[in-house]
């Protein structure tokens, strides 16, 4: 008993150090991404190339004041940036980085991804909400429609997959992949997970809860030292969930030649989490109506004619 | 000397580190008001790029480390400038960039609502002349503050 | 039913997308706006009072700081308006040392406007390569009067040096990059498919409501009405180039936009005739006394700078300072028409809408 | 270029010959200003018509201890905020204007800059060199 929860907090832990170790990369690669789509250089001057930049960032972040704004509802605005952070750090539970290389080999494993990642939103909403902000409420209410819309077209985006596999398991969906990669049967379908990620994480071209040209910085206005670092980290940990995903559903996981397996999935996912960053520097912003106008008219209705055409397919051939 | 020592030595353990990390990363609170506003706009666009340094703009003051007041300051102004100034969290520092901002400059005569000087309001760290400085009188200063951080005021 | 309640949103003096320090007081139900509400004067720095302290030639530097994104046609404006009033001629050359450095600023000015309105939408990269092509502009500036920002080249008479040399070579050259970039940036913003659903049909403003408003400029043109100063009034030497007016359809910011990006292919084919045709001779009208007195009398005198018509009214008494200087402010008329055009529209389009007024706050407030 | 006009008018007549200029064809409200006068405040006023390219600069001239003059924003709505702006920096009520508040200065402000005789001890005279 004992040893057995020692293991699984060394699990964790070490789950956490891989997280944590993305998100910094994650982080700075955004910030060289950006600046040489700018033909700026970036962080140049802590360490090399500014490779520490992270860990000053996060060495400030963790000692500066926090600052109790008053007329907060003071429990929830505690308590929110975990709630946005936890839930997402969980989901990588499910996720298999290599082939034995997963934490626990949920039999529901996408069931429960879908499930915990989408939790995350509550905590943006509790910070808008209790943030006595006019522009944090906007941005909560925004992520509130945001979700409640975009998790349809997500999920039926997934279902052709399990579909085709038979099975909820990463592992298993992983391994019904060893022909030929999903991506090339459910092309539609990796378009329409991935825009619906996009939207998810609050990336541009839908980051409208944040958006920063009109809401100031929207839910997380009023936050302050590491509860904002939290909300920051989260953002990254979301988008490099959802390319994980993405690679397990659509890229084949951890296969490949001649390259070990963790590489494979590493480098899939790098590469999906590039485009995402590669798109926050080069699109505008949706407006919301239209925002909401992709998803109910356009997005849906594609999924569910994917699902359709995915289950003629199956019926048939 | 006596038996509290211990607790003083992991806070002035940490400090350096603090110091060195903050002046590494300094996230900036772009308060630009009239024409400086624009050369601090070219500093941290493609040919001068303070990003260099570690300096982020943030749009909440909540966030920031480092208020930059490029510009005229007004009566009317004047009194959100020390609010916004009281958003932040410690430890926070203010550069006054431009004449205007240090002492009204051009405006400092026969002007009936402009401050003369921010530093009436608010409490400066560093300040840049010229009217408006150059981009790279803007990144000395940034610098000059990074040494401020680091040693400590 | 539910009772709802409007909400008030106070947009700025600080904030992101403001342009400057202006406030906006929003009223919202949800996110839709019912009235807007703007506040100016968080930059008023009495610019005309000072005047009245001050001699002619001390004002020049006072309007540079007026509209700072395009000093130069302050200086231009307010220099004409002096030289109307005192009867000072401005030798050939002059005037077209003039011209070139007015329509290079109109074009760092719409630079500016045209990247800022890209950002407003979330396009952050447009508006740094917008500042990349701004950089060469300002490097030519700085090569003429060693001034980055704020110039004071102007003087009574001409211009307060001659062109440095290699000064019309560069702009050859600076012309012949920028133009290519002009493309580019029409496919990277305009027809960008998420911008034009942005901008499009956003803020229309109609034609007679322009007129009353006062409106001018782009903001003008974009509703349809063929006015500019340059044609309409030539003023320096501006008969003699050969250019056309970009005129809009809708009225909306993607008009705006529109023409404000063609305006910068018209300036480069002003300035490449300017740079053709340049004639030698004097820079400065040696005749000028340093102290200048000009008769009694009022004289009002306008010109087309980036925002719009922008003019100087002033009220001489026959000694060295002017009596009264009223600085007629393009963006403080095309600001005026955001109550009227934003209800109804979300509070994103908002900020796509004073993105497109292109507001400059030492011009609004003085 | 365009052909100029002055026309000077008493106060009372204002309203009905501005309406008189919109209808033949004067659309375009420029601006308008006030200069102190020492005794009297005159008023500039400057209509152009953009199809026949020509202007007009209406003056009137209103006392200094009765500052008070017809409103022109039912004819142009530009003349809201501009006729604010010279209320606030020079105290003429304008009679029927909806909304006659302070524009550039804070509401709190006391006296009207512009003005000659206008005193406040925030102003630090110039040293005078000529």
């Amino acid at each position: 008993m004992l040893l057995s929860l020692i293991f699984i907090i060394i699990q964790a832990l070490i789950v956490f150090a891989i997280v944590g170790a993305a998100v910094a990369v994650t982080l700075y690669s955004e910030i060289k991404v950006a600046s040489h789509v700018q033909s700026k250089l970036g962080y140049m001057r802590t360490g090399w190339h500014g490779s520490l930049q992270g860990i000053a960032d996060m060495i400030k972040l963790l000692l500066k004041e926090e600052i109790l704004p008053g007329k907060i509802d003071k429990l929830i605005f505690l308590i929110a940036p975990y709630v946005a952070f936890l839930p997402v750090f969980l989901s990588f539970i499910a996720i298999p980085l290599g082939p034995g290389l997963i934490v626990k080999d949920l039999n529901i494993g996408i069931l429960y991804f879908l499930a915990i990642s989408s939790v995350g939103a509550i905590g943006i909403i509790m910070a808008g909400w209790s943030s006595y902000n006019k522009y944090s409420l906007i941005g909560g209410l925004r992520s509130t429609a945001q979700v409640i819309s975009y998790e349809i077209p997500h999920l039926l985006s997934i279902l052709p997959v399990i579909m085709l596999t038979g099975s909820l398991s990463t592992v298993s969906i992983v391994n019904a992949q060893e022909k030929v990669w999903y991506i090339f049967l459910q092309p539609l379908g990796f378009l329409i997970y991935f825009i619906s990620t996009l939207a998810e994480c609050n990336r541009t071209p839908f980051d409208l809860p944040e958006a920063e040209s009109e809401l100031v910085s929207g839910y997380h206005t009023e936050y302050s030292g590491m509860r904002f670092g939290l909300f920051f980290m989260a953002e990254y940990t979301h988008v490099i969930a959802g390319c994980a995903m993405a690679t397990i559903l659509f890229l084949g996981g951890w296969r490949g030649v001649f390259l070990p397996p963790f590489f494979w999935f590493l480098l899939k996912t790098s590469f999906l989490v590039f485009i995402v960053l590669l798109l926050r520097w080069t699109l505008p912003r949706f407006r919301m109506d239209q925002h909401m106008y992709l998803n109910w008219y356009i997005l849906l209705p594609l999924s569910l004619f994917n699902l359709i055409i995915t289950g003629l397919g199956i019926l048939l051939f | 000397m006596d038996i509290e020592l211990p607790n003083n030595i992991i806070l002035t353990k940490l400090e350096p580190f603090f110091r060195w990390a903050l002046s590494h990363s300094i996230y900036m609170f772009p308060f630009g008001t009239a024409c400086c506003g624009m050369e601090l706009i070219a500093v941290n666009a493609a040919r001068y790029d303070l990003m260099r340094f570690g300096v982020i703009p943030r749009s909440t003051p909540r966030q920031a480390d480092l208020m930059t007041v490029a510009g005229t300051i007004t009566e009317k102004m004047a009194p959100l400038v020390k609010r916004l100034y009281e958003q932040m969290a410690t430890p926070k520092y203010v550069i006054a960039i431009g004449s205007c901002a240090i002492s009204g400059g051009p405006y400092h005569y026969d002007t009936y609502s402009v401050v003369k000087g921010v530093d009436k309001i608010i409490q400066v760290d560093v300040y840049i002349p010229g009217c408006p400085p150059r981009p790279e009188a803007i990144i000395h200063g940034f610098m000059e503050l990074q040494e401020k951080v680091r040693k400590g005021k | 039913m539910i009772k709802t309640e409007e909400l008030y949103l106070n947009v700025g003096p600080q904030h992101p997308s403001t342009h400057g320090v202006l406030r906006v007081i929003v009223k919202l139900d949800g996110e839709r706006i019912v009235e807007a509400k703007p506040d100016i004067g968080y930059l008023h720095r009495n610019f005309e009072k000072i005047c009245e302290s001050r001699t002619y030639t001390q004002v020049i530097p006072f309007t540079d700081r007026l509209d700072y994104p395009s000093s130069m046609v302050n200086n231009l404006a307010y220099s004409m308006t002096v030289e109307k009033l005192a009867g000072i001629t401005v030798p050939k050359r002059a005037e077209y040392i003039r011209v070139i450095v007015a329509e290079l600023n109109r074009i760092a000015s719409h630079l500016l406007s045209f990247g800022a309105s890209g950002m407003d939408a979330g396009a952050f990269t447009i508006f740094l390569y917008c500042f990349r092509e701004r950089e060469f502009i300002v490097d030519l500036f700085e090569m003429l009067c060693g001034a980055r920002l704020t110039y004071n080249y102007l003087r009574f008479g001409g211009v307060s040096q001659d062109l440095p040399e290699g000064f019309i070579e560069k702009t050859k050259e600076f012309c012949n990059y920028f133009k290519p970039k002009i493309d580019e940036y029409e496919d990277f913003l305009l027809n960008n498919y998420i911008y034009s659903q942005r901008a499009k049909n956003v803020g229309i403003l109609k034609k007679e409501n322009a007129l009353s408003y006062g409106a001018s400029g782009p903001v003008l043109r974009a509703c349809g009405v063929k006015y500019d100063l340059r044609k309409d009034e030539p003023y320096s030497v501006y008969n003699e180039f050969d250019f056309d007016i970009p005129v809009g359809k809708n009225g909306d910011c993607w008009d705006r936009a529109k023409v404000r990006l063609e305006e910068m292919r018209q300036s480069v084919r002003i300035i490449e005739q300017a740079l053709e045709t340049i004639p030698d001779g004097e820079y400065l009208n040696s005749q000028v006394p340093r102290l200048l007195k000009p008769p009694v009398g009022d004289v009002y005198h306008h010109i087309e700078s980036p925002r719009g018509e922008l003019g100087f009214y002033i009220v001489s008494d026959g000694s060295s300072r002017p009596y009264r200087i009223k600085a007629r402010s393009p963006a403080f008329s095309n600001l005026s028409i955001i109550p009227l055009i934003s209800p109804g529209l979300l509070i994103a389009d908002l900020i796509i809408i004073i993105g497109s007024l292109d507001p400059c706050f030492g011009e609004i407030d003085r | 270029m365009g052909e100029e006009r002055i026309v000077e008018i008493k106060t009372e007549e204002l309203l009905k010959i501005a309406e008189e200029f919109k209808n033949k064809g004067y659309t375009y409200f420029s601006f308008m200003t006030a200069v102190d006068e020492k005794e009297k405040f005159s008023l500039c006023y400057r209509l152009s018509s953009l199809e026949n390219k020509n202007s007009i600069t209406i003056k009137v001239k209103i006392p200094r201890d009765n500052p008070v003059i017809d409103s022109l924003t039912s004819l142009w709505a530009g003349a809201n905020w501009q006729e604010r702006e010279v209320y606030d920096l020079f105290g003429i009520i304008f009679e029927g204007h909806p909304d006659l508040r302070r524009i550039l200065l804070p509401e709190y402000w006391e006296g009207h800059p512009l003005r000659k005789d206008y005193q406040d001890e925030r102003i630090t005279k110039r040293p005078d060199f000529y």
